[in-house]
């Protein structure tokens, strides 16, 4: 029972992977693309840690887990704002 | 047979990895690539079960690599047109270098069948068991658990002590050429909110590291690329501090790792113990205290060479006394 | 013979090849210095290749212990090259 | 006796990381470390000609789980000429480093490289030679590129790369080694090597690996920019030492670890190699117009000399000829050695006082800068070959080797290489002693002379007149 829903999980969390990485590669313009990118991929890594989880014995390794998916959120959104309001001074010749 | 398809994609993401980084015309994508190679290897040495590599290639080979080769492109304007990094071909040469590309070329193929031809040679005798049996029955006398730092630190510490040696002679060569170079703009709030918390979670990291590197995953090195990770988020975040210790203290921290190594080395052997050699009641305090002082130097000299140079305040006055060794006379 | 040990090892080779290339051919500085580092990270690859002892088999730990002192040796290298290069006016690449 | 191997490489590391820490003592720091490592080097050998070969286990575990050193005749007659020049280059270096940023630098480096040699030179293990060639390495350019100027840095920058070429091909070699026989210990891997894919591409990697870092031709490219551009202490141990460190691995794996493996063919080879770089060296010798370049492609041409050994040790069958030859080419690297490391502190000297160093404008040299002129003489003497050097002995054991084997062109080649030699070194001689309406000066040697000149000594009167113990000293190990 656990299995599946662990598989279920991590399958569903690589969907979004695909589904930022397709959005990466086909997306018009920077800011769509750095939204598809940001938004699937951290829910991706989310919905995988999750159901790794399931798997983990000890509680240590799940607070760790959870440490990482929230490193990863943080620099991200962080990386992508980054990104964003570079390109925006580009853009208005700042 | 799913595994085998995992390691195919992942060495073809490797190999194509490697060609793009080195095919790329842009110097500032050739990097990021290659940080993106690193990663991907990292995932390789964990599918070899080889976790302490891992770590270490994640947070030197690719992180702090990639930090510094991208230090490295940061002063220079992107080029604007495509190819311009290349140094401009004289005209009359372009048959030679056709010549020279396919020879070099087809002497790197060569070197890659002859090589492949004699590892095969290698893999089809039985693997030699010899030396991993000697470690792991002898792992109990070297004061850790973890056979990786058992070798790292006990049975090879000598290579261990040199390879300490290196790093410093790295860093004693790029603060004889430069001073640091100019720092960076202070962070906006959202970047500075993440380096609030990230800094002490990465040197929270990094004592983690190196206490679990005796029994897990983890050590020195990989605790030491940790905490100056720490100083490069505080260096790119604009902060005129990233946690260097200023002026005679910072020789210290520079020398500790070897001088530690050493002094220890040195007093077993004047208490009549072969050069390095723990006793096996000690090894495990021996091994920490090494560990913690390699930590430090590693975590400074990583930091240092990412700054370029020696930092301003102590620099200063090697500046402005900068030699002129050829005097001209007669 | 084991079948991920050779077919890790050989893309060892392949990237060794490639980094050579690389560093003998590449006119800008930087490219070479990470092709340098491509080269080595392939001998890596070979040499985590040979500790690898099948799957639920403990690797051999001696070559992990070597890679770990290379890595490091290597980014020291790289950082001096780094260093030396950046002394270096970028409008007269040497060759 | 032992405990000196570790003091070999202990002291001087100890003295780089006291000079870090005293900067107001380092010159004193550095002088008292180099003297305890010459101490250490000398009690070596000592031990090595009463006691035979020496061994030590680092951290006491067995060789092959650890690490071990080894010391035999050749082994510690290398680190008797490290020291003695090292020590000759440091308190020259003393002087020549005038101000205390400068020294600072320099000290640090300097002591590394130390260690990093006397390791490499000790090491009985394939991966520690590894990491000793890269602290060698590194130390090395890092001081060729004291230097400062621009030329110095590019060519210091091609140094490293070149040298990290080097050790990548000597690392894949020694996986490869690993992956084939499971060992690192030379002795251990000595007794299993046996012929075949895994040994050939093995040595052939490493040793194409050490031939670039020995810059023997047509590798050599990088050498001469490389050594005519660092300061004169630092060009004097990388001509006299840093290279013939690789020359020294390369020794040990042919006629040692891998005698088994290596064929008659391949030894052609490396002497045809040799052949080239002895007749290419000695001809840009002569063309070049500063001193310090003329002594960077001698020194290409001088290890051309010793790769022309490798075909003759291959083919006389063990006995007294092949140690006889053996004794010459150790002889021939340890004069060498003695002799361009006091070429170089001798051309420091003038480049000081005459602000350059180029050799049309030497005229008069002799009068001003007598002793120097006369170190250059004796050098010269080595560097052709003439008696009593200890390079007439190397070269006589060359040539009766090849008369011997039948392998005529190496005399021819040892032939003209040696008359281009005269050649260059006449022409420079011809130079600084042409008259020139000077005031006569008062004859004195200034401190910083003696070094030059006591190292040009070495080569060209004490090696030659008083070198019979060193073949006795190579039966040892070998």
């Amino acid at each position: 029972m656990i299995d599946i829903l662990s598989s279920i999980l991590i399958l569903a969390g690589v969907f979004f992977y695909l589904a930022g990485s397709i959005g990466l590669l086909r997306l018009p313009d920077l800011y769509s693309r750095l939204h598809a990118l940001t938004k699937a991929d951290n829910l991706g890594l989310g919905l995988l840690i999750a159901g790794l989880t399931l798997h983990s014995p000890e509680l240590l390794t799940i607070l760790k887990l959870l440490l990482i998916w929230l490193a990863v959120l943080a620099a991200s959104a962080t990386s992508a704002h980054l990104i964003a309001r570079q390109a925006r001074r580009q853009e208005t010749g700042a | 047979m799913s595994l085998l398809v995992f390691d195919g994609l992942l060495l073809f993401s490797i190999v194509s990895l490697a060609w793009a980084t080195l095919t790329s015309s842009d110097e500032r994508l050739s990097v990021i690539l290659f940080m993106a190679f690193g990663l991907v290897l990292a995932v390789a040495w964990g599918r070899l079960l080889a976790p302490d590599v891992a770590l270490a290639e994640a947070a030197i080979g690719a992180g702090l690599t990639g930090a510094l080769l991208l230090a490295a492109v940061r002063g220079q304007p992107r080029p604007l047109l495509p190819g311009a990094t290349h140094a401009p071909r004289k005209q009359g040469a372009a048959g030679v270098t056709v010549v020279l590309r396919l020879a070099v070329t087809l002497l790197s193929a060569a070197l890659a069948g002859t090589l492949a031809w004699a590892l095969l040679h290698a893999f089809s005798s039985t693997p030699h068991d010899l030396l991993p049996r000697a470690i792991s029955e002898n792992l109990e006398a070297s004061g850790v658990s973890n056979p990786v730092t058992a070798v790292l630190l006990n049975f090879r510490a000598y290579d261990t002590l040199l390879e300490l040696a290196v790093l410093l002679t790295a860093v004693l060569g790029i603060f004889a050429l430069d001073q640091a170079t100019p720092g960076y703009q202070p962070a906006g709030p959202v970047f500075d909110g993440l380096v609030r918390w990230l800094v002490p979670v990465l040197i929270l990291m990094a004592g983690y590291l190196l206490w679990v590197g005796a029994h897990a995953p983890g050590g020195a090195f990989q605790a030491g690329a940790t905490l100056a990770a720490a100083g490069v988020v505080l260096r790119l975040a604009g902060r005129s501090r990233t946690g260097l210790p200023d002026g005679y203290m910072l020789r210290i921290v520079m020398a500790a790792g070897v001088g530690v190594f050493l002094l220890v080395g040195l007093t077993l052997l004047l208490l009549g113990r072969p050069f390095l050699g723990y006793p096996p009641a000690w090894a495990g305090s021996l091994i920490l205290l090494i560990e913690t002082a390699a930590m430090l130097s590693i975590a400074a000299t990583l930091l240092l060479a990412f700054l370029g140079g020696q930092p301003e305040s102590t620099g200063v006055k090697a500046a402005a006394n900068r030699q002129r060794e050829e005097i001209s006379r007669c | 013979m084991l079948t991920t040990q050779i077919l890790y090892a050989l893309a060892g080779c392949v990237v060794v090849a490639l980094g050579l290339r690389g560093a003998l051919l590449h006119a800008s500085l930087l490219q070479r210095i990470v092709a340098i580092n491509v080269m080595g990270a392939g001998v890596f690859l070979l040499l985590i290749a040979v500790a690898y002892r099948g799957p639920g088999l403990p690797p051999d730990p001696l070559p992990h212990a070597l890679v770990l002192t290379g890595i490091v040796v290597a980014v020291s290298a790289t950082a001096l090259a780094l260093a030396l290069a950046r002394r270096l006016p970028a409008e007269q690449d040497d060759d | 006796m032992t405990d000196a191997m570790i003091g070999l490489v202990a002291l001087p590391l100890t003295g780089a990381l006291a000079t870090l820490l005293l900067p107001r003592w380092t010159t004193a720091a550095a002088i008292g470390a180099g003297l305890a490592t010459t101490v250490a080097a000398a009690l070596l050998l000592f031990g090595v000609a009463t006691q035979g070969t020496l061994h030590y286990q680092i951290g006491g575990w067995s060789a092959g789980l650890g690490i071990a050193l080894r010391a035999d005749g050749l082994s510690a007659l290398l680190l008797m000429m490290t020291a003695l020049v090292a020590l000759a280059a440091s308190v020259y270096a003393s002087s020549y480093f005038n101000t205390a940023s400068g020294r600072a630098r320099f000290w640090p480096l300097w002591l590394l490289l130390w260690t990093a040699l006397n390791a490499l030179l000790l090491s009985g293990d394939l991966f520690n030679l590894y990491v000793t060639l890269e602290l060698l390495g590194l130390s090395a350019v890092a001081l060729a590129s004291l230097g400062g100027k621009r030329a110095a840095v590019a060519a210091a920058l091609r140094y490293l790369l070149v040298g990290l070429l080097g050790s990548m091909l000597f690392l894949a070699g020694v996986s490869l080694l690993y992956a084939g026989y499971g060992t690192l210990d030379l002795a251990a891997l000595a007794r299993v090597v046996a012929p075949g894919p895994v040994a050939w591409t093995a040595l052939a990697m490493m040793t194409a690996g050490l031939l670039l870092k020995t810059a023997l031709f047509p590798l050599h490219f990088w050498l001469p920019p490389a050594h005519a551009s660092a300061p004169a202490p630092v060009s004097a141990v990388l001509s006299a030492l840093v290279v013939k460190a690789a020359f020294y691995l390369v020794l040990r794996l042919w006629l040692d670890v891998f005698a088994s493996v290596v064929t008659p063919a391949a030894a052609n080879l490396l002497g045809l190699l040799g052949a080239g770089a002895v007749l290419w060296g000695s001809w840009r010798a002569l063309q070049a117009e500063r001193l310090k370049l003329l002594a960077a492609w001698s020194t290409v041409a001088q290890l051309g000399y010793l790769f022309l050994f490798f075909p003759l040790l291959l083919a006389l069958p063990p006995g007294p000829a092949r140690e006889l030859a053996a004794g010459g080419l150790v002889m021939l690297a340890l004069t060498h050695g003695f002799a361009k490391a006091g070429l170089f502190l001798a051309i420091g000297i003038i480049q000081q006082r005459c602000g350059h160093d180029t050799i049309r404008d030497l005229d008069g040299t002799a009068q001003r800068l007598p002793a120097t002129t006369f170190a250059i003489a004796l050098a010269g003497v080595a560097l052709i070959g003439l008696p009593p050097s200890g390079a007439f002995l190397g070269k006589w054991q060359l040539l009766a080797g090849a008369v011997a084997t039948g392998q005529w062109v190496w005399l021819v080649v040892t032939a003209i290489g040696s008359l281009l030699a005269a050649a260059y070194i006449f022409r420079v001689l011809g130079h600084a002693f042409s008259h020139r309406p000077y005031p006569n000066q008062q004859v004195a040697v200034a401190r910083e002379e003696w070094p030059a000149l006591l190292l040009a000594a070495m080569a060209a009167l004490v090696l030659g007149l008083a070198g019979a113990p060193v073949w006795g000293l190579l039966e040892v190990g070998t």
